[in-house]
């Protein structure tokens, strides 16, 4: 497979294709809208062509999942072109052990996504499913930007469809939810604008004019004082994204409101890009910073708080949905320990949440979608005693649950101990307050999952559900299949993630000494 | 007796600033203006003694304008009262923000 | 002999049977997917109007309660049980025989090390090499026949026990899915791979405890049993990254070989020790997290027989046997859990006399002999508690298909006249001796057996506990170490009294129950009166083996005195645990002159005579009176039948707390009230008043305007006068 | 410094001030717009005196003229065109804490006035050094004041007179009532 994906230079064009394909389709798919009208045969067409695409672009991605070589921990499947020769970006892009499962995670949730949403959107079908296809490309843009201008840019493209989606076909308070979801992630960006067109400029000084190019805003060596402030500045940036403790209270308005597809991309990949730029950007850029002992204590107390406050409150939550967006508050705390933590393991293990909570939450969310298409309401006391009558849900609900928990055999459990073992040599206190969210994570969740599918099935209105139809099964079963895999034998996710993650480890901490030894010397 | 005169005219300026700030008819308003005109023409003639006769020149141009200003104002004033039957600034307040 | 790294290819098992170790486990796993798949198909040959037509994977919607407090419902039985009531029990056969087989080949081999099948890598990253292996030694071995045997006979009787259940194969899909989690607990060859067993077999218990889950009592439970397993192997957890965090290495293997290295009873392994015991106490229900395994007694009967007598709650001491070389470098974590062990050994049987289900004084006649083990394995005696372990997964099975097999006959007495009677509590049952012969035979036996009157296995094992903990109060590192203060050997002293007590109220309550089911006079109506009869002979066969089993089950490890038969297990375990238990007696085997241990033999005897005695004569099973017309309670009695209050207390001070605390403080207080509403919403809410302010000042008064000019001027000038 | 004048100078100096801001008070204090436009009438006489005392004799006279005259003519016309005579409709002095607050204001401006007097001015507000006393009578009264207006202001002098023509047709267009013919 590797050699017949050589031979046909498949790194050279995959990168462009896989951010091409979508906003082709985007154009189709809005085109055939403005010709072909908002009739129920339009509509299905708009729905068939973005599933076709998505597909599309799900096979292609997977050839980089044998062509990724190993052994190597630098940019891969490297493409550059010129952009803007004033400004001195180019379009460069490249994927390396960090980015590239979350390319693969991408395009594998956006045909599950589109399929779950495929009978609950009615309305404007053709406009959603551009905006779905335009959010793709953001979003892998992001993944494989090599340029920081590219990156932002990509950041914001990302940003705005995600917006009208969530306030278009969102819940009651969507306007409201969406508002809050945007500002609150442009706000902080801004700052990280300020930062990249700083560093841009530093970086162009040899040249002449600006350059935004990763590896060489790497080498630059930037005076102790400005590394404190830019790394506030991408700190920002990232932990509204993630999200951290203090800036979390936008993700369970955006979950509640968004239509089920929304959250599901909402939960499953956009929240990973505030971690990956920790990784790709923070980390590797101001390690002196990162690892200054006051900061990386303080991040990591913020984490761990986000593990437990995350889980305890989402052991009150009356609405499902909201209980499953903190339960990412707190999965994703867990991503923040594994990777400030900073051994081989942890972030391996961080690396493997990502990907896990992308599957696990994915799922929850496509679950909940489907009850709500037939009950329209979120509350979990509405529920009770439903195995009896759709048992086939139950299982898979509790399947996915359970991997949410973190059950030996599922991914949750190879992520979280990972990350928890990992972080455990450098950390142990922290990691040790971190495990109790192993014990609130199965409360809240069997609590839920107990007033939902079992107890008395005592109101009239869950007796006539309907079991899942075909079109709902094939949507999960994929999930599931990949939960179990990741859970069983997730060795090859692992070897293609280690090159990275133990070049990022190596390089931050030779840095960190490095930097800390000049602050020390040049003092502030 | 310049100083008196300085003295004087700041008086007057004040009771015109006074008279302004208290009244609510917009005409009276007017008058009060017209009243610190004065005030600032018994400036313009006292120093016209110090530094010469382009005081009175410039008083001349003071009191053009004055009549202009006289003259259209009231014209607006008289355009509102039509419009609103009342000259009482509190309910002449289109200009809201 | 130090458990040198086994060479793979010249293991003496390597070629052998003990290749296909693998297969046992797959067994069940096979069994797990079978039933699985039957289970989807519709539950029942019914009408479509039945709901329970319509479902699949769960389908026994309409299914009938065989618990105790359920209405009446009309059986049905479903279409494929035939073939799941074959592959069940057939698959554990199988892996029973292949265990048995390779035991046989063990036999021979004698191996020193244990021999390490390694399946394919699970985590492999940085210094983490994890692989997905299985262990076969000695004592994975004797572990993996009793949980495939006690097994297999359980299948069986479970065959008979819930025949009618539409839930028939979802019900053995989750028994074969525990058997697979527990002998990947017991053969695992690392701490991760026993962990994914450790919480394989909380799932498992979660699903069967709530396996009737329409009734909310019973899907509580199995809830508080899922949460508080969670929160031991939250402790095991903590041991495993402490464990790694200073060795580097997680498989048994190696942790054994290098346990020094951490430094003699320094605080680090001392740490390991005790977390490893929160796990235990969690999964083997010591104290204090005792209170979900009365609770789990919601789940079917041949369930609580398994997994909440024979195999999953035994766990825990197979943890501490398995790290011995862990346990007998750090007294201070041995004393505690010898401690922990009597005292919940003692606190559990004064609760169990005063229970009037019969699963519930069986459930915590469990955690009490769990307990002794703990006792055992906590003073160092490993290979006494596994010993105990042995016999108690015979007599306690026993109990519970026995009891198992009273409630059947009672319920169908019951069904038949439609009363809604309990059929568990004993108030309800009496005399049943004329009606149910074997089982009031076996069960006899078994209670005899875990009294500990000779020569059946209760006496030889709970005596060989007895004896070690005196003979280690002396000469032994644990009586020179201090445990908070107080002296090990003045503490081992008090273990051994707990125990007796312990020994005494067994003794007690076993024959209460006894005499409240069997003797004296019927109390479970004269309309009932006439359906009861003996279970069918599928339930009655296994009940036979596990009589025989408890009857003979000592001679496994006879004691020391008897001379050539003696200690068999002992030795067997010798490889194993040896090289620990030998360390904490100083290097020399703990042995007692003959007159002691005769002396202490005697009296463990005359203790248990005592107890019967004392039960027989006090109690007056002929005064009892059924259940609905007894008179509430008052005083020790009260307390004891509500078991302290436990529950009511960790409720009050645990739960509804916590739940207040996210709910008032965390979430209404800080989520909405501070970070919404002071910062988002907050500084949007300032936005908008700067904004208003901003239009106050167009207010379109020109009188405003002149006063705000004024005061323009004034302020000009001030500052101008100022500078 | 200028000669002191003598003493009738002085005396009649006072008298004609005293009377300008007794009237000033009055003008402002009346309730009546009319008794007001009297009041303000009586304060620009006595300006114009003390303009003649002050050697302006064409500005004075041009204040009696044209303000005097014209303007305050022009205010009482539309006072009467309006019909806003009777007073009690038009108590428009805003209350005590009004009238407090603006004599106040007023009383801080006097104060800060006084004030600024007292501090150094800035360079180019110094009085000259050869002060032009009184001015040479030769040209006359109106020809001392329309010598430099149609010399170095003659422009000023033609804008004045733009200014008027546009403030008259803008006070016909405003004034004119919407009559049937308006485009």
């Amino acid at each position: 497979m590797a050699a017949f994906l050589a031979g046909i230079h498949y790194n050279a064009w995959i990168l462009p294709v896989l951010l091409l394909i979508p906003t082709i389709g985007a154009v189709l798919v809005w085109a055939h809208g403005a010709v072909a009208g908002q009739g129920e045969a339009a509509s299905m067409t708009a729905r068939r062509l973005t599933l076709a695409t998505f597909v599309l672009e799900f096979v292609l991605s997977i050839g980089l999942w044998w062509s990724l070589d190993q052994q190597s921990a630098d940019w891969q499947a490297v493409f550059d072109a010129p952009w803007i020769e004033a400004w001195g970006t180019r379009f460069a892009l490249g994927v390396d052990g960090l980015s590239v499962m979350m390319v693969l995670l991408t395009t594998f949730l956006m045909p599950l996504a589109i399929l779950g949403g495929w009978t609950s959107v009615k309305a404007k079908v053709h406009a959603y499913h551009a905006l779905m296809l335009l959010l793709t490309t953001g979003m892998l843009g992001v993944f494989v930007a090599k340029d920081l201008f590219l990156f932002y840019v990509m950041w914001e493209v990302m940003l705005i469809p995600m917006y009208f989606i969530i306030g278009i076909w969102g819940g009651e308070r969507r306007i409201y939810a969406s508002l809050k979801f945007f500002i609150y992630t442009m706000a902080a960006s801004l700052l990280m604008l300020v930062a990249i067109v700083y560093l841009g400029i530093m970086a162009g000084e040899p040249l002449g004019r600006p350059t935004f190019d990763y590896d060489a805003i790497l080498a630059l060596n930037l005076p102790p004082a400005a590394t404190f402030w830019l790394f506030g500045a991408f700190f920002l940036a990232f932990a509204v994204k993630v999200p951290m403790f203090p800036f979390h209270t936008w993700l369970p308005d955006a979950h509640v409101e968004a239509p089920t597809a929304g959250s599901v991309i909402l939960a499953g990949i956009l929240l990973k890009l505030g971690t990956y730029g920790f990784l790709r950007i923070a980390l590797p850029f101001f390690p002196g910073v990162a690892m200054y002992p006051a900061v990386r204590t303080a991040i990591i107390a913020l984490a761990v708080i986000g593990v437990v406050y995350g889980s305890l409150v989402a052991l009150v939550q009356p609405d499902i949905k909201k209980l499953v967006a903190y339960s990412s508050v707190a999965h994703l705390g867990f991503v923040m320990l594994g990777i400030f933590a900073l051994t081989v393991e942890s972030v391996q293990g961080a690396l493997m949440v990502m990907i896990g909570h992308g599957l696990s939450t994915g799922a929850l969310f496509l679950l909940v979608g489907i009850i709500y298409e037939r009950t329209h309401t979120r509350l979990i006391d509405a529920y009770g005693g439903i195995a009896k009558v759709v048992p086939l849900f139950a299982t898979i609900l509790t399947v996915v649950a359970l991997s949410s928990i973190g059950l030996p055999g599922t991914n949750g459990f190879v992520a979280e101990f990972l990350v928890m073992i990992g972080s455990f040599r450098t950390y142990p206190m922290m990691t040790f307050v971190s495990a109790t969210g192993v014990i609130l994570a199965a409360a809240y969740m069997l609590w839920a999952l107990q007033r939902m599918i079992y107890n008395k099935l005592d109101k009239p209105q869950n007796a006539a559900l309907r079991d899942l139809n075909w079109r709902e099964l094939g949507l999960l079963v994929p999930i599931l299949a990949g939960i179990l895999w990741m859970g069983v034998y997730p060795q090859p996710v692992l070897n293609r993630m280690e090159a990275s993650a133990r070049k990022l480890v190596t390089d931050v901490t030779r840095n960190a000494e490095r930097q800390q030894a000049s602050m020390m010397m040049g003092g502030r | 007796m310049i100083p008196e005169a300085l003295a004087l005219s700041a008086v007057l300026f004040t009771i015109g600033a006074i008279g302004v700030l208290t009244r609510r008819n917009a005409i009276l308003i007017f008058m009060c203006v017209e009243l610190m005109l004065n005030a600032v023409n018994l400036t313009f003639v006292a120093l016209s003694k110090l530094y010469g006769v382009t005081g009175q020149v410039f008083v001349v141009f003071v009191m053009t304008v004055a009549a202009a200003e006289a003259a259209v104002g009231l014209a607006i004033i008289i355009a509102i009262f039509r419009h609103g039957q009342t000259v009482n600034l509190k309910n002449i307040n289109l200009l809201k923000g | 002999m130090l458990l040198q790294e086994a060479a793979g290819a010249a293991h003496p098992l390597s070629g052998t049977l003990a290749e296909w170790i693998w297969l046992v486990p797959a067994l069940p796993f096979l069994g797990f997917v079978v039933n699985g798949l039957l289970s989807l198909v519709p539950a029942t040959h019914l009408g479509p109007a039945d709901p329970s037509a319509a479902g699949h994977e769960h389908g026994q919607a309409g299914h009938e309660d065989r618990g105790a407090h359920d209405d009446h419902h009309h059986v049905t039985r479903h279409r494929n049980a035939g073939i799941v009531s074959l592959v069940g029990p057939a698959v554990l056969g199988l892996a029973f025989a292949l265990t048995a087989a390779i035991f046989i080949g063990m036999l021979g081999a004698h191996a020193e090390a244990p021999f390490v099948r390694t399946l394919f890598p699970w985590i492999v990253t940085g210094d983490l090499t994890l692989n997905a292996a299985l262990q076969v030694d000695q004592l994975s071995i004797v572990m993996t026949m009793v949980v495939t045997g006690v097994g297999f006979l359980i299948h069986v009787f479970s065959v008979g026990y819930m025949q009618d259940d539409p839930g028939y194969p979802r019900y053995f899909a989750y028994l074969n899915l525990f058997v697979f989690f527990m002998l990947v607990l017991v053969l695992g060859a690392s701490y991760p791979v026993m962990f994914v067993g450790w919480e394989g077999v909380g799932l498992c218990s979660y699903l069967l405890i709530g396996f009737w889950f329409t009734d909310k009592a019973n899907a509580d439970a199995g809830k508080k049993a899922f949460v508080m397993n969670r929160i031991g192997d939250f402790g095991f957890l903590v041991a495993m990254f402490l464990l790694f965090a200073n060795l580097g290495t997680l498989d048994f293997a190696a942790v054994s070989g290098r346990a020094a290295e951490l430094g003699e009873g320094g605080a680090v392994i001392t740490a390991i020790g005790l977390f490893f015991f929160l796990g235990c106490a969690g999964k083997s229900a010591q104290i204090p997290l005792y209170t979900w395994l009365p609770d789990a007694m919601a789940g079917p009967t041949p369930v609580s027989a398994l997994i909440h007598a024979a195999t999953m709650v035994t766990a825990g001491v197979y943890l501490v046997a398995r790290s011995a070389a862990i346990f007998s470098l750090t007294p201070v974590a041995s004393l505690t859990v010898a401690l922990v062990g009597a005292i919940t050994a003692l606190f559990a049987a004064t609760i169990g006399l005063k229970q009037w289900d019969i699963k519930k004084v069986l459930a915590y006649s469990t955690v009490s002999q769990l307990g002794y083990m703990f006792i055992g394995v906590g003073v160092g005696a490993y290979s006494a508690g596994v010993f105990h372990l042995v016999t108690h997964a015979f007599f306690k099975a026993l109990l519970f298909l026995g009891s198992g097999s009273v409630i059947f006959a009672m319920h169908r007495a019951f069904h038949h006249t439609g009363s809604h009677a309990d059929a568990q509590d004993m108030r309800n049952m009496g005399g049943l001796r004329r009606f149910m012969p074997w089982t009031f035979g076996l069960m006899w036996i078994a209670t005899l057996a875990i009294a500990g009157i000779p020569p059946l296995s209760g006496f030889f094992s709970k005596d060989e506990i007895l004896a070690s903990v005196f003979a280690r109060t002396s000469h032994s590192t644990l009586a020179e170490a201090s445990w908070a203060g107080i002296p090990g050997s003045a503490l081992l002293m008090l273990i051994y009294v707990l125990g007796l007590a312990a020994a005494l109220l067994t003794a007690v309550y076993m024959t209460r129950m006894m005499l409240y089911t069997f003797h004296g006079p019927n109390r479970s109506g004269d309309a009932e009166r006439s359906h009861l009869a003996e279970a069918p002979w599928i339930m009655t066969i296994p009940l036979a083996v596990l009589g025989v089993l408890s009857a003979t089950g000592g001679l496994i490890n006879l004691p020391a005195f008897l001379g050539a038969p003696a200690q068999k297990l002992h030795h067997w375990l010798e490889p194993v645990t040896g090289a620990a238990s030998m360390h904490i007696t100083h290097g020399e085997e703990a042995h007692l002159a003959l007159g002691t241990e005769m002396a202490l033999i005697a009296l463990a005897v005359a203790i248990a005579v005592a107890g019967m005695a004392y039960a027989y004569a006090r109690l007056k099973p002929a005064a009892l009176v059924p259940k609905d017309q007894s008179p509430a309670a008052h005083g020790i009695e009260r307390v004891l039948e509500h078991k302290y209050y436990v529950d009511e207390i960790y409720d009050r001070t645990i739960v509804r707390p916590v739940v207040a605390l996210s709910r008032r403080v965390l979430w209404r207080g800080m989520d909405t009230g501070l970070i919404d509403g002071l910062f988002v919403n907050g500084s949007a809410y300032f936005m908008r008043s700067l904004g208003w302010m901003g239009a106050r000042l167009q207010s379109g008064q020109v009188g405003t305007y002149a006063w705000v000019l004024v005061i323009g001027v004034l302020a000009v000038l001030g500052a101008f006068s100022l500078s | 410094m200028p000669p002191s004048p003598g003493l009738f100078y002085q005396v009649h100096f006072y008298l004609f001030g005293l009377l300008a801001i007794a009237s000033a008070l009055a003008f402002v204090t009346r309730k009546s717009p009319i008794a007001a436009a009297l009041w303000l009438v009586s304060v620009m006489f006595n300006l114009a005196a003390l303009y003649v005392m002050m050697d302006a004799h064409f500005v004075g006279a041009i204040q009696v003229l044209v303000y005097a005259g014209a303007i305050m003519v022009v205010f009482l016309f539309v006072v009467m065109l309006l019909n806003l005579g009777h007073a009690d409709e038009l108590s428009d002095i805003r209350g005590t804490w009004g009238r407090i607050a603006a004599g106040a204001v007023g009383l801080a401006l006097l104060a800060q006035i006084m004030a600024m007097s007292r501090t150094r001015f800035l360079s180019v507000l110094q009085p000259p050094t050869n002060p032009v006393f009184g001015g040479p009578p030769d040209r006359g009264a109106i020809g001392t004041v329309a010598q430099p207006l149609f010399t170095e202001h003659l422009l000023a002098f033609e804008l004045t007179s733009i200014l008027l023509l546009t403030a008259i047709v803008g006070a016909v267009a405003v004034g004119k009532r919407k009559g049937a013919n308006d485009t």
